[in-house]
């Protein structure tokens, strides 16, 4: 059970944190306190460090300097299950669930109750459900088996394991990168039902919004070191968080649009027609002309990704799909490519990087042909194709600026780069976002929202899909709501604003449980 | 069986050996012999190079010259070549398959080192200076009559003979199985079924489980090899059953003792016997030394010599005990 | 080697056999196939010999050929749901069965030989796990290296020979020939290692944790689970099922010899991978494992009811290996 | 498999070989373990027997046993380094093998025979791809049922009798007789198949795609590779390299045969494993696969040149695959 709170001396302290890994000091002395009770907030650029010192407090690595206070006294927290028994729990920024085990067997991973070393199943069920509830998820089934779960729902199940280790300190990497707005409201009201007990809650995200709303304190690290302890989270203007990160002043504000109507003229890109999948969506029909963005707005789940991936050919499903006026044959993502479709699918790891691989190769794996000479015999030139890596990676400006390091090593938001850049490699005639700055950081997002901007002015197609209602609302020209599978609206996106778009998208709105249902966040917050 | 108390284990190469250093066995010049041999994975082929392993250390003129047995024929075929290299005085090769080695054997003679090649024959007379091995379509020619006689002799009409063979894609083998069939035709017989179970144990159990299952009755089984009549003869104890008799292949200790006793379905077996290898390395010492072989008048060692497959029953088996080897 | 497989598939994903709540039930969707494989394989036995192979003496013969190798695709199936493989399982079936029927061994009786040969596959077994969870060899590698080094080491041991059990000891044998209601006692001894292996895997912490070292051992690390420890543990195990193994196939050949288990290791990974587990670890279940056996041993047996020769067995097998796995495939993919 | 691995070092990871710009040169760190090998097992050659060991003709020998399985291996390489396995090499090139030397393939003369003996293995190798790729079979099933029956098939086919190259085809076994330079012609086409392939691994988008493929295929998928077209093709590939086997074999042995290439797949599995390529897929290179395979036949040489028995040499192997593995193990550590 979590202790009370303790007065307002720290819970946690570190200090001086140093950890280095082959060619990259990812901490070079990183400060940091916590309090009982409170929910701090780590902010920093993509690669600042932020996984890695949690990874430290987690016990997954060892420091090579430093030292880490709990309750005022020195602690060891390697390995994991010493950090365990001293309170701490952890979400990982990367889901760390096994497929293979049903949602109980995960969440009690390590430590089931059991007798004998039999385990008492239905105890843990029990438990499950419980703490499932808690979650304001009682529908996920304890028994189900994970890897059949969505994203978002694998999320939820991460969270109930730190839950179920009953924590003084809940460490949460990006909790809210795969949830849409309403998740993230169910997110921050367990924040408060633990931090009323006394738990001191780590809080990790990009969105900076969500920063001001559930946070109280925030540390920022930049280049792996500390450069602002405990600032309030509600007082401090963005622009002044945004600086620090950063070293600069970004302009967190969207690419200006072409305008009403600017598209009227233009040639058609794509048209979808009837486009069916059974079970999943049906009768989606829309076009996007050249030069414009249709952002595809609704809720995890909602079957966003599914069309996305049916157009791209990824998936088959009934209906047309027509591409710059030819009629793509389903089923086959070589022919979508060929035909000038890029797609930067949802989850990074599992369906876009080859981890283990040079960044360079990450970029250009889906424009190999064009480095080839004679294109029949596939022979690569390979100075070509690395220097359009570079060149592209420089562009993107992914960091560390290194092509040759295997992708594993770069942080989300870098990695995130390195998928667009794949398809910047080549001329495409549409682009499909899904969810395409997850992870990504305020400084790389406006660059990306730019770039995106620059790509559709160029003369191509964007279809967007985003669980950040302001995002779709802020680069898109058009936006279609998605629910259950289909198109209930569709509008310029001038014409719509968050209220207007949560509506939409709920099942019915008001009918939807939920405590942020009738309290949705500040707007503003966010463009401040 | 390694494991029989040792008064039983005997030597059976030294048992046969004459053990007067005069006539064919007086030191003469300094020989050496290379041995090439399959992979020693059961009792026969264990007994082989054993029984060439210690015939060569009767003589103090020999240095013998054993290279990796392997039952990979490429492999094989490098280990000759290296004991070409090494220039050895003759060569003494029992090849996993003849054919397959016959080119290097050849290779051996045209470098001017004599082949004694043993049991599976070089199909090609220039690959080899003399040979030495059993009869294997008389060994199946010995147990075809001696199934069909009994069989006979007892009155059966129409009975149910099965064979297990050892490996199936040796020539060997489809010779045996050729001499049983036509020895069995003469009493009007015929192989009612044939599976092979590949020399082992194991194999032999199992192939001889799954054939018992077939057939219900059974009047004679001819299992070519005693290595894996063990197995066979576990299998059929275990389904309890002794409506048939057995006869066995090889000649090994433990079969002969069986026999003897008389206490299950095994009666007979039919002798494959690998002195043959302590016979070639003999063989192959005089032809480095060039002499004749002295109970001959010829000057010169035969080009061919066949060992007789004989039949071993309860009436022989103490006689030829001594030189049954240990499976 | 299966995410091929995943990634060309455009429809809804087919799953695994995975360890769910209700998983590694024989009336399982993922089971199906198998059964009815082996359901069609019966018909073709009742159709073709009527006679023989429904009899009950048949099929006490088929559970009796089953038996050895099924012990030790048990543990086989431990080892690849954690993630690994074990090349070695053969061979240390053959050392283990060599070094129990010694003469020195043979002298202290049935009892120690049974011990002898249960140590010394688990001690093999071990020495795999220590390669590979502390030496942090390849398992492929590792088990190799000791598939043969182990065989080597029973040749040696016994002289090339087949080791007769001897009469003294025939105790061990007559786990072979006693019956127990019409059956032998080896069958019972099987069938308690298959109980006990799916109680280990479906109802222990030990076993539900496997599926995680095997699916991610990243997360077991960071769940608190000692992923190494685990892994020997897993190797130990396969070790030891070889042990138990060996004296099973003594009790049958009444022998022990470095000839016993030769291929083994084929057999019983394609069982397990025919019953559903990935060889990437993660997934998998003990029945399908012995279901996929056990359409093996059918096989084997209806062919020689039959008096297919080897070459033809040989083509059959291979046709109806392909056969049953798209069967397999077919009866997961309606429901889905 | 090898996540276990990973997953068990807290420190600093080991990169398997991979797919790098700089990468499959000979000199570099990753092939360093397996230079070091080879260089301490020619000392113990040199030592034990120097009169035999550094001669010409023995080096030749190595290089002639070592060039039919070497071919192979540059197949089995590309397929897993593309995510998959291929059980059923070995009887792939006895198929072919058999298939090339039946009377009426020899009638039609050398050049016939061999474009038989390819074909049957590419088109082998195509039915091993279309199970795996377009019936989604578990690489190892499919290759196991095509090696169970492609044995089947060479030993109907040749009813279970070795084929002996005739005399007018003698063309054939020249590749083995003939010596250019002092290397006989076989160990010549040994060394374009490897230079071909790896120019085809480290030069070619081809290449490049297998490494995505056996990476992460869904992403391979993603980026718009066929995935399932190019595992085909991998599979076509390998069975292509177990024809040109199929001929080599043939002019050594001067014969086609249904045992020809007994286990070769367990050697050539271990070959390439041994030279850093992960079963998971995704990584790995020839040099290094070549380099174990050497270290495999310089191994059996030097047992060869010492006389050492079957039991004492299998030990050895064991042990020496161990420390092998140990030692690459550690000159991958050091300049980490
Ligand atoms: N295992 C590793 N090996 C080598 N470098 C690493 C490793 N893990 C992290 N790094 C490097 O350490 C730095 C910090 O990475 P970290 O993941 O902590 O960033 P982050 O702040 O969490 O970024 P993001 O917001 O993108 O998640 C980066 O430069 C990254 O490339
Ligand atoms: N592999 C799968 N197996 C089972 N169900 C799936 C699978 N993939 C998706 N689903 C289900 O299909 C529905 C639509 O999913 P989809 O990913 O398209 O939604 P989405 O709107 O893109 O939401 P998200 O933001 O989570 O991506 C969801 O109910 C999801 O759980
Ligand atoms: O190995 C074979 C042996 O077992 C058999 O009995 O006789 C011939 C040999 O080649
Ligand atoms: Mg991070
Ligand atoms: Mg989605």
């Amino acid at each position: 059970m979590p202790r009370p709170p303790s007065d307002a001396s720290s819970l946690l302290v570190m200090r001086g944190i140093v950890k280095q890994f082959p060619g990259v000091r990812a901490l070079d002395g990183v400060d940091l306190e916590v309090r009982a009770g409170e929910v701090h907030c780590l902010l920093g650029q993509n690669g600042a460090g932020k996984s890695t010192l949690i990874k430290i407090l987690s016990g997954a690595h060892e420091p090579d300097e430093g030292e880490v206070l709990l309750d005022g006294s020195p602690v060891r927290l390697a390995p994991p299950t010493a950090a365990m028994g001293q309170g701490i729990a952890t979400i990982y920024q990367e889901l760390d669930l096994v497929d293979g085990l049903s949602v109980t067997e995960n969440i009690f991973l390590g430590h089931e109750p059991a007798t004998l070393g039999f385990s008492r199943r239905a105890e843990a069920d029990r438990a499950t459900a419980e703490l499932l509830k808690r979650l304001g998820h009682g529908e996920i089934r304890p028994r189900t088996e994970v890897g059949s779960l969505s994203p978002a729902h694998k999320q939820i199940v991460s969270m109930a394991r730190a839950l179920s280790h009953s924590a003084r300190l809940i460490i949460m990497d990006e909790p809210s990168a795969a949830l849409d707005h309403d998740e993230v409201g169910n997110l921050f009201r367990v924040i408060r039902d633990l931090t009323s007990q006394g738990v001191a809650v780590i809080y990790i995200s990009h969105r900076l919004e969500e920063i001001r709303e559930i946070g109280d304190r925030v540390t920022v690290l930049k280049d792996g070191r500390t450069v602002a302890v405990g600032l309030a989270a509600k007082d401090t203007p963005t622009s002044k968080i945004v600086a620090l990160m950063t070293g600069r002043n970004v302009e967190y504000v969207f690419p200006p649009r072409r305008g009403r109507g600017a598209h009227e003229g233009r040639p058609e890109v794509l048209r979808v027609e009837n486009l069916t999948l059974r079970g999943r969506f049906a009768d989606v029909s829309f076009s996007i002309r050249a030069g414009e963005i249709v952002g595809l707005a609704g809720l995890v789940g909602s079957g966003r990704s599914e069309i996305i991936e049916a157009i791209y050919g990824a998936r088959r499903a009934g209906g047309r799909v027509v591409l710059d006026g030819r009629t793509v044959r389903p089923g086959s993502t070589t022919r979508a490519v060929r035909m000038g479709m890029g797609l930067a699918p949802e989850e990074r790891k599992a369906q876009a990087l080859l981890l283990d691989h040079p960044v360079a190769q990450n970029i250009t794996l889906a424009s190999l042909s064009r480095y080839t000479r004679p294109r029949w015999l596939g022979w690569l030139d390979r100075r070509a194709e690395f220097a359009e890596a570079e060149r592209l990676s420089q562009a993107l400006d992914i960091r560390p600026p290194d092509p040759r390091r295997p992708i594993r090593t770069l942080s989300g938001g870098n990695q995130q780069k390195a998928v667009l850049g794949r398809w910047l490699a080549e001329d495409r005639k549409l682009l499909l976002l899904d969810e395409p700055t997850r992870g990504v950081d305020v400084g790389a997002r406006a660059e990306l929202y730019a770039l995106v901007r620059k790509l559709a002015d160029d003369g191509i197609g964007v279809l967007l899909v985003s669980s950040e209602v302001p995002e779709v609302l802020g680069l898109a020209d058009r936006v279609l709501v998605v629910r259950e599978g289909r198109i209930v609206h569709e509008a310029p996106a001038e014409d719509l604003d968050e209220h207007r778009v949560l509506d939409l998208v709920m099942v019915s709105a008001g009918q939807l449980p939920g405590p942020d249902a009738a309290n949705p966040p500040t707007e503003g917050a966010f463009h401040d | 069986t390694s494991n029989e108390p040792a008064a039983t284990q005997q030597a059976s190469a030294s048992a046969a050996a004459p053990a007067a250093k005069e006539g064919n066995d007086a030191p003469g010049e300094k020989v050496v012999i290379g041995f090439s041999a399959p992979a020693a994975d059961h009792g026969w082929i264990a007994a082989i190079s054993k029984n060439a392993a210690d015939a060569a250390k009767q003589y103090t003129d020999v240095e013998f010259k054993p290279v990796e047995p392997t039952n990979d024929i490429n492999q094989q075929i490098s280990a000759v070549e290296s004991l070409i290299q090494a220039k050895v005085n003759v060569l003494v090769i029992l090849p996993n398959d003849g054919q397959q080695l016959n080119q290097v054997a050849r290779q051996a003679m045209d470098a001017g080192i004599p082949v004694v090649n043993v049991d599976r024959i070089f199909p090609d007379k220039l690959s080899y200076r003399a040979w030495i091995g059993g009869d294997n379509y008389g060994m199946g020619v010995a147990a075809g009559h001696h199934i069909g006689k009994t069989l006979k002799d007892k009155g059966v009409s129409n009975p149910v003979i099965l064979e297990i063979q050892g490996i199936a894609t040796l020539p060997l083998t489809q010779d045996r199985s050729k001499g049983f069939a036509d020895a069995l035709k003469t009493y009007g017989f015929t192989v009612a079924a044939q599976q092979d179970a590949k020399f082992t144990v194991e194999s032999g159990t199992q192939v001889a489980t799954n054939l018992l299952q077939a057939h219900k009755k059974i009047d004679a089984i001819w299992n070519h090899d005693d290595d894996q009549g063990i197995g066979v003869l576990a299998a059929i104890k275990e389904a309890g059953r002794n409506e048939f008799l057995m006869v066995g292949g090889a000649g090994s200790a433990n079969a002969m003792r069986d026999i003897q006793a008389d206490s299950g379905v095994l009666k007979a077996t039919v002798t494959y016997p690998p002195t043959m290898a302590a016979s070639a390395i003999k063989i192959a010492r005089l032809i480095a030394q060039g002499k004749g072989m002295s109970d001959l008048l010829e000057q010169q060692v035969p080009q061919s010599i066949t060992l007789a497959s004989e039949t071993i029953t309860k009436d022989n088996a103490a006689q030829y005990l001594p030189l049954g080897f240990e499976s | 080697m299966t995410e091929v497989d995943q990634a060309a598939s455009a429809g809804p994903r087919l799953k695994a056999a995975g360890p769910g709540g209700r998983f590694g039930r024989l009336g399982e969707v993922r089971h199906l196939g198998l059964v009815a494989a082996l359901v069609l394989l019966a018909i073709v036995g009742l159709v073709t010999k009527p006679e023989n192979f429904a009899t009950s003496s048949n099929l006490v013969s088929i559970l009796a050929l089953a038996s050895t190798i099924g012990v030790i695709t048990v543990g086989m199936t431990f080892v690849i749901i954690g993630g690994g493989i074990d090349l070695s399982v053969g061979a240390l079936m053959a050392l283990a069965s060599v070094w129990a029927t010694t003469l020195a061994t043979q002298s202290y009786g049935p009892v120690v030989m049974i011990v002898c040969a249960v140590l010394v596959g688990t001690g093999a077994g071990l020495l795999n796990g220590i390669l590979i969870a502390y030496g942090r060899m390849v398992p492929f590698i590792a088990t190799l290296a000791m598939m043969v080094a182990g065989r080597g080491l029973a040749q040696r041991m016994s002289n090339q020979r087949t080791q007769l059990v001897q009469q003294d000891n025939s105790m061990i044998v007559s786990l072979s020939t006693t019956r127990v209601l019409g059956l032998p006692l080896l069958v019972y001894v099987f069938a308690l290692v298959v109980l006990l292996g799916w109680l280990l895997l479906n109802r222990t912490t030990f076993g539900r944790r496997t599926y995680a070292v095997g699916g991610n051992p990243e997360a077991a690390r960071l769940a608190g689970i000692d992923v190494r420890k685990h892994t020997l543990m897993l190797y130990a195990l396969s070790g030891l099922c070889c042990g138990i193994a060996a004296v099973l196939i003594m009790a049958r050949t009444t022998t022990g010899s470095s000839t016993h288990g030769d291929l083994y290791e084929l057999d019983a990974i394609a069982a397990v991978i025919i019953g559903g587990t990935l060889l990437s670890g993660g997934r998998g279940t003990i029945i399908g494992a012995i279901l996929g056996l056990l359409i093996f041993t059918v096989i084997t047996n209806l062919f020689i009811l039959n008096g297919l020769n080897t070459a033809d067995q040989l083509i059959a097998k291979g046709a109806i290996i392909v056969a049953a796995v798209l069967l397999q495939r077919r009866s997961l993919k309606t429901p889905t």
